[in-house]
């Protein structure tokens, strides 16, 4: 065992001495390399980041939602309904929710109108940091809105939401059922939708299916499936980038391909002589093995060590506008540091397999040369 | 006698590998300050009734992909350019069962 | 499919190793049918440095099984948010009919793999290369398993279908479903049990043998193999119930979570190890005799025999330490 | 002692430009003696010489290796036929038991003088610092040890020699094989070589050169010489028959 180990640690040393020889190349590959697990490690990082936080932050929303259709579409549902909801088993509490869009003309930004359920007094609002800092105001102002009718209607803000809930909030308006009403002349004895408990978290499915035989216009949404759909947006964004990284990567891999294919005579001579007095072929491809795997290593820890600091530290300035979209109304948040076992693992077999793998046959071809090589020319 | 190559190369890459352990360690241990940050926030979401996030506020039909309606165009195609950027990033969603 | 990091990594990998057996194809057939050892044509060199190249791609091809096996444990649990129904790895395979096929297919070729890793260094070590026929023939074999499972695993990947509505581990392992998975855990605990440590007393009484006398290695084989079979029945039926301290629930994959201190790597792996161990020992006996292996293999098959105890009975510790320390019990 | 039987080493055979560089060649080494292989340049010296040390394996014919001491003889064997030994098997045998010494010496650039003493053990498993001192005690041998840690492009000739003769003996190999190790020496590095290899004649080992130059096979301490010509054996020079 000291034997094997001994016998790693002096080639190993022989194959650093080797790629110091040649610095140029190897520095080259190695800068391409670290920038290509970077980009790799940067949008993986970031779009399990945002999963992550869409993933708890929904956790606490509403169990189930029930929309009415209408032709197809969204449509105003009927309070009533709640009615016929709560005496199907197992259902807890059915609550309606008022929800909409405000269109700012002048601002050209669109915010999200909610009655909570636990509304401010009529007059007053809660607003989202995005909406405040859109519209440069501070908990006491009055803001203008103007009415379905046309008329205007003051309404002072109460309190702004805290900076951290931006992911959430940043155009959230929150108001109470009157100004609601009145904001957008909601007709009274319809909500935009219900929202749902269940006593066993084990029978949402059951219960969602109960409501659709009971009530054939509705549709219900559940808190899982609103999960998934941000799982899969963040999968599908992070994947259409990860799909062009593969591309770079593909480069890369012919580029390393290449690079190890390509034996200077240099090389080729220093091969022949290692063979020439008394190193095995299998000696030859620990060596090169080593020399791969020390390029490979390094720039897989450079790169995911960047893209940690790039994503975390400096919020991602080269991915975000692609990762998050853009909006008016901009949430500004702060991704939690976080990275896991399996990203690692990813990355690592995405990265630097394929290297390995590349390298594989042009190491081969080097390590046969024929040991009295040496001495025929 | 200088330190060897080999053992130069081994100190560097071990140190780079905790590095990246601790940061996962990091990662997975409790966190109390992120811990009252996700409560506060959850609450938030809770007593709103939310069911998005607010990360896609240009068009209605952006800002609640869980709750859009099933005609609305960036759950059709993939492709379909209705609203760059976001429609060209938003996945076909099948209606829920 | 669905577009994730960690289903890209299984899909590249399956296509690396795919890609690196049919490449490996190229080289063994003329080996097979040019060998001459006799010769020292240059003909002959070549087909001997094609060697070479065969132990280090089927390494790599080894260790990429490992990984993938592993990322595909790992990409399941990690995927179950996103089915609606799974709550665990288990719901994510059973999403469509190449899940669990995927699976059993990636550990019997893990076992395989690593016999003919074995074998091979059993063949480098003599001079003579006794065994090249012998391993190429069964290397040829090899490949059909192993390309087998890069085309179910690339349909089960191919095939995710978000919207399906699985069953999660609760149906799937318990006592009301069908299927392969849920006949093993529904076996009674106590003749399970029993058979079990018969299974183990067996290995552990043949392993010494062997260890002793060079003898009774094929029995040696068999009974690790019955182990690894048992030992997974008895996860599903009843040491993972143990863990969970919960009667009905049988998934062997939650055990992979922190939750239960990662305890299902050191069962399952030490298991699967220890079984591809004892079937080693198995595999090589035949050649034995053979005057150039006559000192490598037994030395070898010591090797094995002591790897495959050791991982066995650390899993019969851990598992037996978590039944007799917990209060929950399955016996009324 | 190596003894070579009716050995033929073809190259491209069975392709037109099929040649035999060696044809029919037997022929005894004996040990602790100094032999020279001599033979104008395309004789096939240099491809008996890669045969006798293990480089490359005879198209037909048996070589076998006397009095060895190595791990895979088995009990009670005396000699070990080498013909027919994997590369893998052959190489350790060369590893321990040759030293090489070669034409332009073939130091690898970019090493020390140290480091490239020090290749040839480096795969056996011994410690770095062992290989070390082993190194730093056959510099010294040689007087070469001041120039260690230098860089081999910037060592004289002759230092590059005697560097190369260190390296040949860092395995403390049984047998020293050198090819046309004076062809880019002047006449009195040549002899200085020479004079290294009688000591190391004297040491007990057996010494085999490939060479057309006179300073080596007229040299006193040369015992045998061996006549190359045509891939064949010709008629033996100087020094006692073999």
């Amino acid at each position: 065992m000291t034997g094997w180990c001994e016998r790693q640690r002096n080639i190993l040393d022989v194959a650093l001495a080797s790629l110091r020889r040649r610095r140029g190349k190897n520095l080259s590959l190695l800068v391409v390399y670290s920038l290509t697990v970077f980009l790799g490690a940067s949008v993986m990082f970031y779009s399990a980041g945002l999963k992550r936080e869409a993933r708890l932050l929904l956790s606490a929303a509403p169990e189930l939602v029930v929309q009415r259709l209408s032709a197809g579409r969204h449509d105003l549902i009927p309070v009533a309904y709640a009615e016929g909801i709560r005496t199907i088993r197992g259902v807890g509490t059915v609550a309606p929710r008022l929800w909409g869009y405000y269109y700012d003309a002048v601002y050209g930004a669109n915010y999200t109108v909610q009655v909570p359920t636990l509304p401010p007094p009529a007059g007053e609002i809660v607003i989202g940091p995005g909406i405040a800092r859109l519209r440069k105001v501070a908990a006491g102002d009055l803001l203008p809105f103007l009415s379905y009718r046309r008329e205007d209607l003051l309404l002072q803000v109460r309190e702004i939401l805290p900076a951290e809930s931006e992911l959430v909030s940043t155009d959230l308006l929150l108001l109470a059922e009157a100004d609601f009403r009145a904001l957008f002349s909601f007709p009274s004895g319809v909500a935009t939708d219900l929202t749902v408990t269940v006593r066993n978290p084990q029978e949402v499915a059951t219960v969602a299916r109960k409501i659709v035989e009971r009530f054939p216009d509705t549709r219900p949404i559940l808190r899982e499936e609103m999960q998934a759909t941000y799982a899969a947006v963040f999968d599908w964004r992070g994947g259409l980038l990860l799909v062009l990284f593969g591309v770079v990567l593909l480069a890369f891999i012919i580029f390393a391909w290449d690079k190890a294919a390509g034996l200077s005579a240099e090389e080729r001579r220093e091969i022949g002589i290692l063979k020439g007095i008394g190193w095995e072929t299998g000696d030859i491809l620990t060596l090169k093995f080593w020399e791969g795997t020390s390029i490979s290593l390094t720039a897989f820890l450079l790169g995911t060590l960047l893209a940690y600091v790039h994503v975390f530290l400096l919020q991602a300035p080269l991915l975000a506008a692609t990762l998050k979209g853009w909006a008016v109304l901009y949430p500004d948040f702060r991704l939690v540091s976080r990275i896991d076992a399996f990203q690692l693992t990813v990355l690592f077999v995405l990265t630097v397999i394929p290297y390995t793998v590349a390298t594989l046959v042009p190491s081969w071809r080097a390590a046969t040369i024929d040991p009295d090589s040496v001495m025929r020319d | 006698m200088p330190l060897r190559r080999a053992d130069i190369f081994g100190v560097l890459t071990a140190s780079g590998l905790l590095l990246l352990l601790a940061l996962v360690l990091r990662g997975s241990g409790p966190d109390p300050a992120e811990a009252d940050r996700l409560t506060r926030l959850q609450r938030l979401v809770t007593e709103a009734q939310l069911t998005d996030l607010a990360l896609l506020t240009e068009a209605r039909y952006t800002r609640h992909p869980t709750q859009a309606d099933h005609f609305a165009p960036f759950q059709d195609h993939p492709l379909a350019l209705d609203h760059f950027p976001s429609g060209m990033f938003w996945s076909p969603r099948r209606p829920a069962p | 499919m669905i577009l994730e990091p960690g289903i890209l990594a299984l899909i590249l990998l399956s296509l690396i190793t795919s890609g690196t057996i049919l490449y490996a194809l190229r080289h063994i057939v003329p080996i097979l049918y040019a060998w001459d050892l006799k010769s020292g044509s240059e003909g002959q060199l070549q087909l001997e440095r094609r060697t070479y190249l065969l132990s280090t791609l089927l390494t790599w091809a080894f260790v990429a099984e490992l990984t993938s096996l592993l990322l595909l444990v790992y990409t399941a649990e990690n995927l179950h948010e996103r089915f609606t129904g799974a709550m665990c790895a288990a719901g994510v395979f059973n999403l469509n009919a190449f899940g669990y096929p995927a699976l059993l297919l990636k550990l019997g070729n893990f076992l395989l793999a690593g016999c003919w890793l074995v074998l091979n260094r059993a063949d480098n070590s003599a001079r003579d290369y006794p065994l090249i026929r012998g391993k190429y023939l069964f290397l040829l074999v090899l490949t059909v398993p192993l390309l087998a499972e890069g085309v179910v695993l690339g349909l089960y990947l191919l095939n995710l279908q978000p919207d399906v509505i699985t069953s999660c581990c609760g149906s799937l392992f318990g006592s009301r479903a069908v299927g392969l998975g849920s006949e093993l855990a529904v076996w009674p605990m106590r003749p399970l049990g029993l058979v079990l440590l018969l299974a183990y007393v067996l290995n552990l009484g043949s392993g010494s043998f062997v260890l002793r006398k060079g003898r009774g290695s094929y029995l040696f084989a068999l009974s690790g193999l019955l182990v690894l079979f048992l030992g997974i029945s008895a996860i599903l039926s009843f040491v993972a119930p143990y863990f969970y301290e919960l009667p009905s629930h049988h998934c062997p994959f939650c055990l992979l979570k922190a939750d239960y201190g990662y305890v299902g790597y050191l069962l399952c792996g030490g298991l699967l190890v220890g079984a591809t161990a004892a079937a080693a020992v198995g595999v090589l006996q035949p050649f034995a005799t053979r005057p150039s292996l006559r000192q490598i293999i037994p030395a070898l098959q010591r090797r094995a025999v002591w790897l495959g105890l050791t991982l066995f009975t650390l899993c019969f510790l851990v598992a037996t330490l978590r039944i007799i320390t917990t209060d929950f019990t399955l016996f009324g | 002692m190596i003894r070579l039987v009716e050995v033929r080493k073809i190259f491209n055979a069975g392709r037109p430009n099929a040649h035999a560089a060696l044809d029919g060649v037997t022929l005894t080494i004996r040990r602790s003696a100094v032999t020279v292989l001599k033979g104008p340049s395309g004789s096939g010296k240099t491809t008996l010489l890669s045969l006798i040390g293990c480089m490359a394996r005879p198209t037909s014919g048996r070589i076998h290796l006397h009095g060895l001491d190595t791990d895979w003889l088995a009990p009670g064997e005396e000699s070990l036929e080498i013909t027919s030994l994997p590369e893998r098997f052959l190489t350790g045998i060369r590893r321990r038991a040759f030293g090489f010494v070669f034409q332009q010496f073939h130091l690898v650039r970019g090493l020390s003088a140290l480091d490239n003493v020090m290749l040839p053990a480096l795969p056996t498993g011994a410690s770095r610092a062992a290989i070390a001192a082993r190194g730093m005690a056959l510099l010294e041998r040689f007087r070469v040890a001041g120039r260690a840690g230098n860089l081999v492009e910037h060592l004289s000739g002759g230092e590059a020699q005697r560097v190369a003769i260190a390296r040949a003996l860092i395995n403390d190999p049984a047998v020293i094989i050198a090819d046309e190790p004076t062809a880019h020496l002047d006449s009195r590095l040549s002899a200085e070589f020479m004079e290294i290899i009688a000591t190391l004649r004297s040491e007990g080992r057996t010494v085999v050169i490939a060479s057309h130059d006179p300073l080596v096979y007229a040299a006193p301490g040369v015992d045998a010489v061996v006549v190359v010509r045509d891939g064949r054996i010709g008629e033996s020079g100087s020094g006692r028959t073999p």
